[in-house]
């Protein structure tokens, strides 16, 4: 299925793009980052500690152990720091 | 009643406070809260640059200003939050709750700013002569919404 | 920093917010809050008069914002109070506390209206076409002291 | 002594004056508050529940055991209402 993913802040600048359309046969969150981690060495650093980061599911706060569902748009970033 | 904004541009923190509850007999009490761009402790910072995650953005501080007013007795709810680069001094963002009484209107100024900081989809850049490095999470932020 | 005012005289509340924490290259947060003159639920106040305390009243503000900025490390921190004839809807006061930090800001303004409400020689006084009426202390303001 | 006594919101109203110097011996607050209530009628409506009132002397909040000390200006007023 094809997903795009997005990237924010440091995880941006590591993987080196803010956005791509990528097609996974990847069911959960955890799936799909072990999937990503595969593809490249600088994925694999952005990847390291998925316990430093947090994700969205079409833009609603999710967890690694969600399953990925219809989401058309899955997004990885560091913990937020707003305000 | 909800006013819920995401810009790059500035804007006047003194005309927003004085609006919030403009024509409301009901309303006793506004409480404001401001956040600006603070220097470093030697005082290096040339610029904080704010990234956030458009769409997202505006759907969290939605919800957390529809819980909110769930919660506590309001009647007006602002949030104003700046992207991209600021300069140090520069005003970042800003909530502001009106109420009939003070007790409603603090705590959720305060439940907004501690939402805010850590589940609306922002991230801080500083830059100095040094290099720009991204702001870290505080664990007394995450550990703030125990408080609610 | 302390700045203090009792005057019959409107002020500007917007004004006074933008103006709390300018040139101040410590501050990151700034929080204000600020009472306004609530109608009844029938809607039929005229007017509310304050009365108060001349001299006492500077010394109690002062000591309540002193008590504060012992307490929390402030930048700065404003008490500006009315009184006099006031009509429905007009600001009756207002508080403001700048700090590098939120938490610090937030507790101190909560505490200045706290003590503010209950320790500065103030008097309200409610008029409506039936008669004027002293408006009584709330035990809940007074319990509200203990929190701190 | 002479003293400044000082009356404000219902109270001054019942008493029917905002201040008046008197010439006293109380030593302590609630002695001065006895000898007032024992002037007239509208001294005794107005001090009848001392607990419902508040004192302060030199424009320092007290209580009713306080000694009068020093103090030359000494106000009654119900329970404040700031804010």
């Amino acid at each position: 299925m094809k997903r795009d993913i997005l990237y924010f802040a440091w995880l941006r600048e590591r993987v080196g793009l803010p956005r791509e359309t990528i097609d996974t046969q990847a069911t959960t969150v955890a799936e799909l980052v072990s999937e990503l981690a595969a593809r490249e060495d600088r994925y694999a650093l952005a990847f390291s500690d998925p316990g430093a980061l947090r994700v969205a599911l079409d833009q609603e706060l999710s967890d690694f152990t969600s399953p990925l569902g219809d989401a058309r748009e899955i997004a990885f970033f560091p913990p937020m720091t707003g305000g | 009643m909800l006013d819920i904004r995401v810009q790059a541009a500035p804007f006047d923190y003194g005309t927003e406070c004085s609006n919030v509850a403009k024509g409301m007999p009901d309303i006793g009490a506004v409480v404001t809260f401001c956040g600006i761009v603070r220097n470093n402790d030697s005082g290096t910072l040339q610029q904080m640059e704010i990234e956030h995650y458009p769409g997202m953005t505006e759907r969290a501080l939605e919800k957390i200003a529809m819980d909110a007013t769930g919660r506590w007795d309001l009647g007006a709810c602002k949030i104003i939050h700046r992207f991209g680069p600021l300069a140090p001094g520069e005003i970042i963002m800003m909530v502001a709750t009106a109420s009939a009484h003070r007790a409603d209107a603090f705590a959720a100024a305060d439940f907004l700013m501690d939402y805010l900081k850590s589940r609306a989809p922002f991230w801080k850049k500083e830059r100095t002569a040094h290099g720009a490095e991204w702001v870290a999470a505080k664990d007394s932020d995450e550990t703030a919404l125990t408080r609610w």
